[in-house]
């Protein structure tokens, strides 16, 4: 049987992962993940995990155990945050390109500097072309359903692929809320065995990995990613759906919330979209005709659903909790605005950066944006492509 | 073998390589302009110039050295060098192939010593 | 019963580093790792740093590995195998895999051990993984071309400290990563040279068998970067054991032990003189080079012999 | 309860601030509520002021900003009255309620609110008197559920006894008790 807990989204994740039991986790502690190496520093402490559990002294060197375990040939897992995601910035990279199906949940905190602890979407934003696929949860319990489901994903056949879940630093981290936590035996069930794909330890049929991979063949191999990548695609609709039928609880590409009439789109991740549906229901209740769009796959990005879902909008509110310096605007504004485009979504499309290392955003801040949406829906004009929400001029 | 030309399709993911030992498809001899050239009656068999060859290019068979893996030798001289009775000699490539000395060559399986 | 240490008996053994490897004629490197691989009787998992080694055994898609072998970064080598030696562990302690007493053996070069690789290889020393880390040590950044490192030693001549006008070569010692691997108090830790064969194959044998982290730093010739010709790889290094700039000693579990005392110590210039990276040392104004890199050697081998309990 | 309530917590570091506001979102919890309970986590250290957060609603509850005016205000530490705004965005029907032994309306005018209601408590006396020490959060839970009706005294002794039960032996969670059902009598409004 299922039950309710009061639970912060990182004592879920470590519940997460008792459950998964994974063979190896390597990790090293950083704000705002701490609570949950240490609470599954517990469950190792009090044999309830059969997990080697590596201490190591960084987060290079968990990312490089990580694959030399995935590699070896068993279930690995790892947490991290902000500083720590960059300073295992390469071995992201080679985890992804080695096909090690690795699940780290990430908590999404600024990426220095100035040195910041609180949430931003500046971490995994900035990974988001290593080759991982990326979930963002919400709260407590999409942190923790976004982590079961990792494990069938990344694992899967066609796939193998590492996984990072986000969820908000503090916010969602920190925040507790209630958690419906499934059966021990549930999950290990929908989860399944690991099945290694020639494991190092086959001591009699010996594999080489990682080789030295030159211009003759190392697009073959990036070619090959791309397509775990498309399989993705299929296959995490595939382990939703598996999901929701044992245990009741919907996942999509995204969520949307009274969007299907809404005339204006607010686009927004992680736990300020759910924020964003209490203003969307409150203006609802006065008669103004918003949506909300809550993307949780980030990648691989389904361009053509996202561009399905928003075609007849008259104007797309994105809000961005990052920033790409430079560029047109956020990561998950360019991204969209590119779908619309090629997917010929007349929409008017603005991007608004917020939430910077943990800034809070408002409900009046949210309603300030559906108010500008209304305007370029009936001017037809955009007054400001990109803007600050709540930024002092 | 190795296929150099398979496709995305056709080779294991990852940059995995499930043949182990297939470097041995991939002949180093080539680099070589000097070659290792053993004098049958001197060695004594000491296997020095097997544990101290790069290349593992010192064939040994029933303990006795008996010749060399020219597809893989590159030539570097160390087992002339180390060799305690000077039984191997270094001798020109160009010089090797031009007298065809076959006897000489030691690419062959030595005949089974006197006792 | 272990292979006995006798070339005919070894010499009956399978190469588990094959042929057709595209290291340099007359490297070092490949020499130390048939070594070890031959002295090693059991099952063996790999884990490689990138470098010479790296680069030049696993060009895709060949590989000279007839053993599982992994590659993973520059500074990874520790940290990769911990993850490996661990999930053997947790594999065989639940029963999901059949224990075989495989042994775990990283290798990397100086690189990617004194400098860029350090903190792993400390943190996998402090965590006590089974496994056996070997620095093939050739003094510099080889695989890139001759960069100074950490191993470097005084006065020597790398394309990052280049002779010039002003600076004549390194002006700083090498670091002493044996004794630091030492001060972790892991149970093994030896210097090892592949000229001296038996000796190096001993100790592998030894730090295999630890019950915990070994570590081992063999000095490893490079004759492209040592300035020599390519047959001079196993004399260089034993002048280098010689002279006692590299002597053979191991620490098993906190007792320091020579393995080998030169007869007579020979004076450092014959460990110099072949090799063209100290070429420039022997011009007159740089001769107190010579002096210091001595003294250093001298002061070395004193403390070296005081900890291993020898009369000087 | 009929609608979504927003509570701040006012205490210093150490003082158990976080761990109430947990134990009240696991009282909220038992008695089939939603809630968040969240802290405002900043640098500070043990004996700084810090604040916390908890929402409790019969209805699933989505926003995740922070509170910006809070329903109920709770005040576990007197000399934080002298330090800081306590009352800063408190609804004008809202519900302050402080740690002191000073009678509510001194408080009111201390303070500066005059339009809701405001409750006290010796938090710190009856810490004092039944546990042996200064552990104000669980007597001012025990005031809070009474001053507020939200939930029962009962639910929260139950759950008192439930988390505690684990860690501490029986008199420890006795003393616990005492100190909740002490806060719910002496509480005063004015």
């Amino acid at each position: 049987m299922s039950r309710f807990e009061a639970m912060d989204g990182n004592t879920a994740t470590a519940e997460a992962m008792r459950q998964i039991n994974p063979d190896v986790v390597a990790a090293y502690p950083i704000t705002p993940q701490t609570s949950t190496v240490q609470t599954f520093s517990q469950f190792v402490a009090d044999g309830e995990v059969d997990t080697e559990f590596i201490r190591v002294e960084s987060e290079h060197s968990a990312m490089a155990a990580c694959i030399g375990a995935s590699s070896a040939g068993g279930r690995v897992m790892t947490a991290t945050a902000a500083n720590g995601l960059a300073l295992m910035w390469e071995m992201v990279y080679i985890a992804a390109s080695n096909r090690s199906p690795i699940v780290m949940p990430v908590v999404n905190r600024a990426l220095s500097g100035p040195i910041n602890i609180h949430c931003d979407h500046s971490d995994s934003m900035g990974a988001r072309d290593a080759g991982w696929i990326q979930l963002y949860g919400e709260n407590p319990q999409e942190a923790y359903d976004n982590c079961l489901q990792a494990v069938r994903i990344a694992e899967h056949e066609d796939v193998l692929l590492p996984v990072m879940t986000m969820y908000d630093g503090f916010i969602t981290s920190h925040g507790l809320e209630r958690v419906q936590i499934e059966d021990d035996e549930a999950v290990r069930d929908f989860i399944g065995p690991f099945k290694a794909h020639e494991p190092l330890l086959d001591i009699d049929n010996p594999v080489t990995y990682g080789p030295l991979d030159f211009y003759d063949f190392y697009m073959e191999h990036k070619r090959q990613q791309v397509e775990g990548m498309k399989h993705a695609r299929r296959v995490i609709p595939e382990v939703a759906a598996d999901f929701e039928k044992r245990f009741g609880r919907k996942y999509g590409f995204f969520e949307e919330h009274r969007l299907d009439d809404a005339e204006l789109a607010l686009v927004v991740l992680s736990s300020t979209a759910g924020t964003a549906k209490s203003v969307v229901d409150d203006l609802r209740s006065r008669g103004i005709k918003v949506g909300l769009l809550k993307p949780r796959v980030f990648r691989p990005f389904p361009a053509q659903e996202l561009a399905d879902a928003l075609r007849d909008k008259a104007a797309i509110g994105v809000m961005d909790r990052s920033d790409s310096f430079g560029a047109l605007g956020g990561p998950l504004f360019m991204e969209l605005s590119a779908a619309c485009k090629i997917h010929d979504v007349p929409a008017k499309i603005v991007d608004y950066v917020f939430g910077l290392g943990g800034r809070d955003t408002t409900p009046d801040q949210i309603e300030s944006v559906v108010r500008d949406l209304a305007d370029i829906a009936d001017t037809g004009k955009i007054k400001q492509l990109v803007s600050y929400l709540g930024v002092r001029e | 073998m190795v296929d150099l030309n398979a496709g995305w399709r056709d080779i294991p993911r990852g940059g995995k390589i499930v043949e182990a030992g297939n470097a041995r498809e991939y002949e180093t001899g080539s680099w070589r302009a000097m070659r290792p050239v053993v004098d049958q009656e001197k060695c004594i068999n000491c296997l020095q110039c097997w544990v101290f060859c790069p290349d593992a290019s010192i064939i040994v068979e029933n303990e006795e050295m008996v010749g060399f893996r020219y597809e893989y030798c590159k030539g570097c001289g160390i087992c002339a060098s180390i060799c305690p009775v000077d039984a191997i000699e270094m001798v020109s490539e160009a010089e090797a192939e031009s007298e065809a000395v076959g006897a000489a060559s030691g690419s062959d399986r030595r005949p089974a010593k006197d006792e | 019963m272990a292979t006995e240490l006798k070339l005919k008996e070894l010499s009956k053994k399978e190469d588990r580093l094959t042929p057709g490897h595209r290291l340099c004629a007359g490297c070092a490197a490949p020499i130390i790792v048939r070594q070890i691989l031959t002295a090693i009787d059991e099952p063996v998992v790999l884990a490689n740093a990138t470098g010479c080694l790296e680069v030049s055994t696993t060009i895709y898609p060949y590989t000279a590995w007839n053993v599982p072998w992994i590659h993973t970064a520059f500074e990874t080598a520790a940290s990769t195998i911990s993850g490996v030696e661990a999930m053997y562990r947790s594999l065989v302690r639940q029963g999901k895999m059949e224990e075989r007493n495989v042994k775990f053996v990283a290798f990397g070069g100086d690189g990617g051990t004194y400098d860029i690789g350090i903190q792993a290889l400390s943190g996998m020393m402090e965590r006590g993984h089974r496994a056996l880390y070997v620095c093939y040590n050739n003094e510099a950044y080889m695989n890139t071309g001759i960069q100074r490192s950490g191993a470097t030693p005084l006065g020597a001549w790398t394309t990052t400290s280049p002779v010039g006008t002003v600076v004549p070569g390194k002006p700083r010692h090498r670091k002493d990563l044996t004794a630091i691997a030492a001060a972790h108090d892991i149970p093994y830790a030896a210097q090892a040279s592949p000229h001296n064969w038996r000796d190096l194959m001993k100790k592998v044998r030894k730090a295999v068998a630890a019950n915990g982290a070994s570590f081992m730093n063999v000095i490893s010739d490079c004759n492209r970067g040592w300035r020599h010709e390519t047959d001079q790889t196993l004399e260089v290094t034993r002048l280098a054991v010689e002279t006692c700039y590299w002597p053979l000693y191991e620490v098993e579990d906190g007792e320091w032990r020579l393995t080998y005392r030169p007869k007579e110590k020979l004076p450092i210039e014959e460990f110099l003189e072949p090799q063209g990276r100290f070429r420039h040392l022997f011009a007159e104004q740089n001769k107190h080079i010579i002096e210091e890199l001595q003294a250093e050697v001298d002061r070395k081998w004193k403390q070296l012999l005081q900890r291993c309990g020898e009369e000087e | 309860m009929a609608k979504l309530m927003e509570i701040r917590w006012h205490g210093r570091g150490g003082q158990g601030v976080v761990t109430a506001g947990k134990m009240l979102a696991q009282v909220a919890l038992d008695s089939g509520q939603y809630f968040q309970a969240f802290p405002d986590y900043g640098p500070e250290r043990a004996g700084a002021p810090i604040r916390a957060f908890t929402r409790v609603s019969p209805e699933p509850i989505h926003k995740h900003c922070q509170i910006q005016s809070p329903d109920i205000v709770l005040v576990l530490d007197p000399t934080l009255l002298e330090a800081i705004d306590v009352a800063e965005g408190l609804k004008e029907d809202g519900m302050l309620l402080v740690n002191t032994d000073l009678p509510p309306e001194k408080v009111r005018k201390k303070v500066g609110f005059q339009t809701g209601k405001v409750f006290t408590v010796d938090a710190t006396k009856i810490a004092l008197e039944t546990m042996g020490r200064e552990i104000t959060n669980t007597p001012m839970l025990g005031a809070f559920v009474k001053a507020t009706g939200l939930l029962s005294v009962e639910d929260l002794v139950a759950q008192t006894r439930k988390q505690f039960g684990d860690k501490f032996g029986k008199a420890v969670v006795d003393r616990n008790v005492e100190a909740i059902r002490r806060a719910a009598q002496e509480v005063q409004e004015g």
